[in-house]
């Protein structure tokens, strides 16, 4: 199995692996992420999105920097940050979910329309 | 380089599926645990690219975040059936449609803009280094050295700004601890009359 | 390594680039096997150990019989028998959840091996500089996941005491994450890397060198980090998520057979992995503390000195290794002895000794760790090493003195005082006519 | 132990962290008794709090302050040792140089005489003459030579041991803060706040004299204090406590006196042996912080707390005036270094060829002019003052570098090398042209020499501040000095302050607090311009007469002494005023022994009275308490400088320079007056005290019965000072009044500013420089007049002994008359000149009657006010509101009836479903990537 796939890699279209994997595979999660905070109801789901969302946002970073010198360090720092800002993200968007509940006894974002036109 | 290939397509393929798992899952705690999955994926493709710091702070805060978010589920979903949660045929096929839509600008978008050759493997290993992300992190503005900007071609490296991230980092702490505190605000449990028994 | 694997394959025909892959993909699966192999046979170790410390603790011999002596085939038994149980999956699980968690339990704690250094070159998965540059905080990020599949399997068992369990665990978990993480970076501040090859060779030489005497600040440190390691493995006094007297068993109440025989590899597994790190980041990793060979050679490693051909088969290394499984071990005796010693705690109390009394400290000793590098290291360095070396090894050689010389630690001889024998009532007195 | 060989100047530092670890460890005890309390832990508390403990506590402190004075000891004798040997040595030199003054005069007659031979043979042109001649002139130069060099061995000495004492006797325990971020690359210049300290013969000495000092109090309070130990477990039990409980126990704050006191005395220690400002300012603060503590200790008594209060705002009022001189010196200085200070305000030793300068030690003042070349900056005549001051560079440079110069200077041609930065590279090139010497180096300054002072100055070049600033920087300083050390206007708190207990008073008078002031005034000497030291003269003539009149009247013990006191400290700022630096701080170290002398004494008769104080109730005590009688005879013989007491040696030395000093400038003679008047008032006020307490018949019997000799921790120290108050100023030569080691070796450490006011230049190193002419230097008028001096101060004692003795000794005059006879006077005196009132009156009432009068305006008239407004407001508004209603909002309404429909229409877009909104964000991603890709295509069609 090993030599199979050995030759598979060594010749042929999936390799060699640019920058373009990367930035594919980062738009499909973003899509991924998009979708499912379009299709979720719960709440809870929605946040999962974000994250989803997020990473795709991370892998470009590091992506970049790993195959442009010029960023470097720039790519990983600002990968770093967005690893930061998810973490607050999810506390204070957990924490807002809960009062929700608090308030309508559910998570389903639809109930949410208190601010409707 | 083929050896990275195949890690590479392994972790991608890993990725991507859960990420699709976790739009398709209806069961919000196994959407969850394919998150996970997900971000471990990602996590991988760090280490493949060289981040290794990232791929542990990845792994190390991403799973506490994650696992909060279990928590909450459990917590907030237990009470009511996640049937009752399901959306739609017409909203999933609006928003599959959308999401395909969007994709394909992206990939035409991306197959539009030209292709980025490996970069030499031993610079950015010595340069990856997390002890460079921690310098640069305290401001020491000895952790960016010259380089090639791309997009102008030049024999020699062009001596670069310097670029140091005290500022942001503080920034970021001082953020996290609001967002600490705002949370407990936000979560904390408020006396309402209708809910006492 | 990777060199001569390569140039096997090609011989075998393969075309350059296809061998530099298969080469690769040999030594990872190799490696993963050795290290697979290495935790069965611990944990089976492990097991044994336990049972019978346990007896000793608790005045009784444990097993003697299974295997001819010490009953060193117990486990092997046990083992066989739990493969051969019949496995349930309750009718309210989520079976998916349910059959996934042990699998990641333990795949989280496996992974952290990877970057665990056994000796002088000897990791898994190495950089240039021999270990992973930042394999401390990889070794964090993958114990931290065991809980993820702890929290399944308490989730997907769909059953009450298992779901407490896995809260529990999940709520110890988070807290002691964070004092754990700050004392391990006090001995990451004073050697200035993450690399835990490095961080081991810093501490070569006589056994004063090694971490748990450098400081007060890492002396400090490495109780906090030892009781925090206890409570991430969820053992006693801290084994809240599977207290059995408030939740049957806790998370692993619907378990049996081979899943939760994964479980308690990944209990035993994470304790060799925690004293691991415990040893590499205090106690000087492989380095044997008392480098004799210096004598003859002028102060080379081990490893050096006994050299065969290849530098990482070198019989030194083999040497290193052993003692880097020792110090383990002699962590794991004392986690163990822990455990049958001391009771369980509440879990309000396992909160409040995280949040209120380890986390406070734990920041302390990184505030004092820097300060001592800028001012005071230059300073009192030396003698601060030499008097807190001089302290805990005569305290130490005191104590054992002592427990060698007391009564109490000759053994227990097997004619037990039967109260009454069963074969004959005892005799009631009768009553005087 | 190396570091203290190479270093020994660590000695003082050990021996002033030595209280701090006292105060630290009795500090964490009390601390622990406290939790103890708080939590009810009965043993722990009567273990740590109990009566052994607290006994223990006042021992070993006082072990601890007798270790600080060993070590303080050692110290000084190895700095004394190690200095005399160089100062040896420059004498020496200048002997060679006197006898070989005449060889010298041959030689060059010599040479003169040779080449004008050989000139004479050039011109016969005679070429083999010429060589033999040229041969005979070798030797004679190379021997004028020879000669010539002693002069510059005599600098070479000097600044050899300059640095020598400041690799081994100054130095830097922790640098605080960097202030100038932008000379970085040059710790030397930048400003930093350091934790340093610095060695010389008056900080030695006045280590020794403190710590001596200080030991012997802290064995006396262990039996003084004994009151309040806590009740040993035989009295009860001692965890039963009234409502008024301190921090460790009730009654027991016998460890939290010592605890004040230890701290009192580190930080008079840290602040002798401080090297700049910030570190003086610092322990200023905390030296008035423990006087606060200890005068307001018996917390029970109201009075003391009052007398806390006062003495801590009095003294907070001089620091006004010291923080504002700080400020002033910072920022033209740019430094707080005592050092570097000195070196920048007066001239320099000698100049880069080691040939002394004629204005060394002096201020340089300049003037802005106009000449030829434009506006330049010219130094003015020694006689008439321009209106600025040249600040000199910090190290003048020589011809030759030293090695770390070298080492600066080849750094910044480095950086100059790097750098890039135009500004970056002006201020480089500066610093090496300032720094080396093929471009400039110092010359000593003379009349009308031009001297180019940059705008933004680096410490290596010249500069100039306003002579006016340096001038209230001097009084700023010296307000500090008035605050502390009680001079004329600030020195209300000083008789409160006897409410403290007397041992506290003791420290206070003798050791540590008012000699700080003196220290300081004595210390920032080179800042003082002529103007201040006059205003020093003046007041402390003043305090002087003050202290000495009132000390009369007073009736309780501690009050008379007290008053005394500040007649004392006035006369040494009086002497350093009129140039008598060696004679003041000489005086300040012998007062200090029998100041604490008198106080012990008087703590060891209250002691006796059981705190009854009022020495019209004492009388004939000496029959029941002989040896403290003897002691405080001594004491009393000392103070008021009877012959062969160390006062006599400095009493003497300091009226002998104000005389010089008034024969000089005889517009001022005052300033003579005023002490000999002060010698007489402290005569007659110390022996009534005297006879008051100790002679003729007990005026309260009960009193008298009770009284009895004291144990003999209270009598060690009263004998011990006793000797030292005779003694500590005699030479070999008793007799002779001039003769003194301990002033001798206070003489060495005077700065060479003083020699520059007041002398005739720089007594040892160059003694032929004279700054000024022997017939204007005071010093030289003073010896020379000084025997009329001591026989003046003599007979002005004597007076005041005989009337002491006629109306309290021999009662021949009744001292209940002087009030009936004196009427005015008296009641001045028992007023206290109405100072307290007048204070009263001009500071206190008006600062309250202000805050009534703004409370006031507060709360009636602002109010009013807007309330006022407010009506006006509303009136106002009605007037626009038809405005608005008729034309504005028409058209408002108009705008806001369009908008609206318009929102009407697009409401049904926000459907209040999130899904919805995440929705459009996508589809506006996706149109702008659409947009983004419309645009690569478009670039690439170009």
């Amino acid at each position: 199995m090993i030599p199979l796939l050995a030759e598979a890699t060594s010749s042929g279209w999936i390799t060699p692996i640019g920058l373009h994997h990367y930035l594919f595979l980062a738009a499909f999660l973003l899509v991924c992420g998009l979708v499912c905070m379009m299709a979720k109801r719960n709440a809870i789901g929605v946040l999962m999105g974000v994250e989803l969302v997020l990473n795709a946002a991370a892998i470009n970073f590091v992506a970049f920097a790993r195959y442009n010198r010029t960023f470097e360090l720039e790519g990983q720092i600002f990968a770093l940050f967005v690893i930061v800002m998810a973490a607050a993200e999810a506390a204070v968007a957990l924490a807002i979910v809960l009062s929700f509940y608090h308030q309508h006894h559910t998570v389903d974002v639809d109930n949410a329309r208190e601010l409707k036109g | 380089m083929t050896l990275v290939a195949v890690l590479f397509w392994i972790l991608a393929g890993f990725t991507a599926l859960s990420a699709l798992a976790v739009t398709f899952t209806t069961r919000i705690v196994r959407s969850a645990v394919w998150l996970l999955f997900t971000l471990a994926g990602t996590a991988g493709l760090f280490f493949l690219l060289g981040a290794e710091f990232l791929g542990a702070a990845q792994l190390l805060i991403y799973v506490g975040g994650t696992m909060v978010l279990v928590i909450f589920g459990v917590m907030l979903t237990a009470s009511h059936p996640a049937s009752s949660l399901q959306t739609n045929i017409a909203e999933w096929s609006l928003a599959l449609s959308v999401g395909v839509l969007l994709y394909a600008v992206l990939c035409v978008v991306l197959f539009s803009v030209p292709a980025v050759t490996d970069a030499p493997e031993e610079t950015s290993r010595s340069l990856l280094a997390s002890k460079y992300l921690g310098s640069a992190l305290l401001g020491n503005s000895s952790a960016t050295p010259a380089a090639w900007l791309t997009g102008f071609p030049s024999e020699k490296p062009l001596p670069r700004t310097r670029v140091h991230y005290l500022l942001p980092f503080e920034i970021v702490s001082i953020h996290l601890l609001v967002v600490l505190v705002g949370a407990a605000y936000l979560a904390r449990a408020k006396r309402r009359p209708e809910t006492k028994p | 390594m990777n060199g001569e694997l390569q140039a096997f394959f090609e011989q075998n025909g393969y075309s350059p680039q296809a061998a530099a892959v298969a080469s690769g993909l040999a030594l990872a699966l190799l490696s993963a096997v050795m290290l697979l192999g290495l935790l069965f046979v611990n944990s089976i170790f492990f097991v044994w150990l336990e049972r019978k410390v346990a007896g000793r603790i608790q005045d009784r011999l444990g097993p003697t019989r299974v295997g001819g002596k010490f009953g060193w085939l117990q486990t092997i038994a046990d083992g066989i028998k739990l493969l051969f149980k019949e496995d349930l999956i309750p009718q309210k699980a989520d079976g998916l959840l349910f059959r996934l968690a042990p699998y990641l339990t333990f795949a989280g704690v496996y992974a952290a091996f990877i970057a665990l250094p056994f000796a002088q070159g000897w990791v898994a998965y190495g950089s240039a500089s021999g270990a992973l540059s930042i394999g401390v905080l990889f070794v964090l990020a993958m114990l931290s996941t065991e809980v993820f599949g702890i929290l399944l399997a308490g989730y997907g068992s769909g059953s009450k005491w298992a779901l407490f369990g896995g809260m529990r665990e999940a709520a110890q978990m988070v807290s002691y994450e964070v004092p754990l993480a700050l004392s391990v970076l006090v001995p990451v501040i004073a050697t200035g890397s993450m690399d835990l090859g490095h961080i081991a060779r810093e501490q070569q030489g006589w056994f004063w060198e090694w971490f748990l005497f450098r400081d007060p600040f890492t002396f400090l440190a490495f109780w906090v980090y030892f009781i925090c390691a206890i409570a991430s493995c969820k053992r006693a006094p801290f084994d809240l998520a599977e207290a059995e007297s408030e939740l049957v068993a806790g998370f692993h109440t619907e378990y049996s057979g081979i899943r939760w025989l994964f479980f308690f590899l990944a209990e035993y597994s994470a304790m060799f992995a925690v004293s691991g790190l415990a040893v590499i980041l205090f106690f000087g990793g492989w380095h044997l503390g008392l480098p004799f060979w210096t004598f003859f050679a002028t102060g080379p490693e081990l490893s050096q000195v006994l050299a065969w051909p290849h530098p990482v088969l070198s019989l030194g290394n083999v040497v290193n290794a052993l003692v880097f499984l020792l110090k383990c071990y002699l962590l794991v005796f004392v986690q163990m002895w822990i455990r049958w010693t001391l009771p369980r705690l509440r879990i309000d109390q396992v909160m409040m000794t995280c949040l209120k009394y380890l986390l406070p400290i734990a920041c302390f000793l990184l505030l004092g760790i820097s300060l001592w590098e800028v001012f005071l290291r230059s300073l009192v360095g030396p003698y601060c090493k030499a008097t807190l070396a001089t302290l805990v090894v005569g305290s130490l050689t005191i104590t054992l003195i002592q427990i060698w010389r007391s009564p109490a630690s000759q053994p227990p001889t097997l004619e037990v005082a039967v109260p009454w024998n069963p074969t004959r009532p005892p005799s009631i007195p009768q009553p005087k006519a | 132990m190396t570091w203290l060989v190479d270093t020994p100047g660590l000695y003082f530092v050990l021996a002033m962290l030595m209280p701090l670890a006292t105060f630290l460890v009795v500090l964490v005890g009390s601390l622990i008794a406290a939790l103890a309390r708080r939590h009810n832990y009965e043993q722990v508390h009567a273990l740590v709090a109990s009566r052994e403990v607290a006994l223990l506590t006042g021992i070993g402190a006082t072990a601890v302050m007798a270790l600080a004075f060993v070590l303080s000891v050692v110290g000084f004798v190895q700095y004394e040792s190690e200095f005399r040997a160089n100062r040896q040595a420059i004498v020496e030199a200048h002997a060679a140089l006197a006898e070989s003054a005449p060889q010298r005069e041959k030689l060059e007659a010599l040479i003169e005489q040779l080449t004008d031979a050989r000139t004479q043979a050039q011109e016969e042109n005679n070429p083999a003459k010429v060589a033999e001649l040229t041969e005979r002139l070798k030797e004679p130069r190379l021997q004028l030579e020879e000669i010539l060099a002693h002069e510059q061995r005599i600098g070479h000495l000097e600044s050899f041991w300059q640095s020598a004492r400041a690799s081994r006797w100054t130095g830097t325990l922790l640098s605080v803060v960097q202030i100038h971020p932008t000379q970085r690359d040059n710790p030397t210049l930048g400003t930093t706040l350091r934790w340093g300290y610095t060695v010389d013969s008056l900080t030695g000495l006045m280590f020794v004299m403190i710590t001596f000092i200080g030991m012997l109090i802290h064995l006396y309070s262990i039996t003084y204090m004994r009151d309040e130990l806590p009740p040993s477990p035989s009295d009860g039990d001692s965890f039963e406590y009234p409502a008024s409980s301190s921090v460790t126990s009730p009654s027991g704050r016998f460890s939290r006196f010592f605890l004040y006191l230890s701290l009192f005395s580190f930080a008079m220690l840290h602040l002798v042996l401080a090297d700049n400002f910030f570190q003086v300012f610092v322990c200023w603060e905390l030296v008035g912080l423990c006087s606060y503590l200890l005068i307001g200790f018996y917390t029970e008594r109201p009075e003391a707390g009052l007398a806390a209060n006062k003495a801590f705002l009095v003294n907070r009022l001089g620091d006004i005036g010291l923080i504002l001189g700080m400020a002033i010196l910072w920022t033209y200085c740019g430094t707080l270094d005592f050092e570097r200070l000195y070196a920048q305000i007066r001239h320099p030793l000698a100049d880069a060829h080691q040939t002394p300068g004629k204005l060394a030690g002096a201020i340089v003042r300049a003037e802005q002019k106009s000449t030829a070349k434009g506006q330049q900056i010219v130094v003015s005549k020694p006689g008439e003052g321009g209106n600025l001051v040249v600040l000199f560079p910090e190290r003048p440079l020589g011809e030759t570098l030293t090695e770390p110069q070298a080492a600066e200077l080849k750094r910044f041609r480095q950086a100059l090398h790097r750098a890039t930065d135009p500004a970056e590279r002006a201020r480089l090139e500066r610093l090496i042209a300032a720094k080396d010497p093929s471009i400039d180096h110092f010359h000593n300054l003379g009349p009308n020499r031009v001297i180019r002072p940059r705008g933004d100055r680096v410490a290596e070049e010249f500069g100039v501040m306003p002579y006016g600033l340096l001038v209230l920087a001097g009084l700023g300083i010296f307000a500090g000095c008035v605050g502390k050390s009680a001079q004329f206007p600030l020195h209300v708190w000083l008789p409160d302050a006897m409410a403290g207990p007397t041992p506290v008073s003791a420290l206070i008078h003798a050791a540590t607090m008012v000699a700080a002031g003196v220290y300081l005034a004595a210390r920032c000497y080179f800042l003082f311009t002529p103007e201040v030291l006059l205003v020093i003269a003046y007041l402390g003539a003043i305090t002087l007469l003050l202290g000495a009149s009132l000390a009369i009247v007073a009736n309780d013990i501690k009050q008379v002494l007290a008053y005394s006191t500040v007649s004392q400290l006035g006369l040494m700022m009086l002497a350093i005023g009129v140039g008598g630096w060696t004679a003041g701080l000489f005086h300040l170290l012998t007062h200090a022994f029998f100041k604490a002398l008198l106080f012990l004494g008087a703590g060891a008769i209250l002691l006796a009275t059981h705190h009854q104080g009022n020495l019209q109730q004492m009388g004939g005590l000496r029959h029941r308490m002989p040896y403290t009688a003897l002691c405080m005879l001594v004491g009393v013989l000392a103070i008021t400088g009877v012959p062969f007491t160390s006062g006599w040696y400095s009493k003497d030395a300091i009226l002998s320079q104000a005389l010089g000093y008034v024969y000089v400038h005889r517009e001022h003679a005052f300033l003579f007056v005023a002490p000999a008047l002060g010698v007489c008032l402290t005569a007659f006020a110390l022996f009534r005290l005297w006879f008051l307490a100790f002679v003729g018949q007990p005026r309260n019997n009960d009193l008298y019965q009770e009284a009895q000799e004291s144990p003999w921790p209270v009598l060690l120290p009263l004998g011990v000072l006793a000797v030292m108050s005779v003694g500590v100023a005699w030479s070999q030569t008793p007799w002779d009044v001039h003769q003194s080691f301990l002033r001798d070796t206070l003489a060495q450490a005077q700065p060479l500013a003083v020699a520059a006011d007041f002398g005739t230049g720089h007594a040892v190193l160059f003694p032929e420089v004279a700054a000024k002419p022997a017939e204007r230097s005071e010093t030289a008028w003073g010896e020379q007049w000084s025997d009329a001096a001591g026989l003046l101060a003599f007979l002005a004692l004597l007076v005041g002994f005989l009337l002491a003795l006629a109306s309290y000794g021999t009662r021949a005059l009744d001292p209940q008359q002087a009030p009936a006879s004196f009427p005015a006077v008296h009641q001045l005196l028992v007023q206290r000149f109405y100072l307290d009132a007048l204070y009263d009156r001009l500071l206190v009432k008006p600062t309250l009657s202000l805050g009534r009068a703004l409370a006031w305006n507060d709360r009636v008239l602002l109010e009013r006010g807007s309330d006022q407004l407010a009506w006006g407001g509303v009136h106002l508004a009605w007037g626009v509101r038809r405005f608005d209603l008729h034309l504005v909002d028409g058209l408002v309404n108009g705008l806001g009836s369009l908008l609206f429909r318009i929102g009407q229409t697009l409401r049904t877009l926000q459907t209040g479903y999130v899904r919805t909104y995440i929705l459009y964000l996508v589809f506006g991603v996706a149109f702008l990537f659409a947009l983004l890709l419309l645009l690569i295509t478009q670039v690439k069609a170009r």
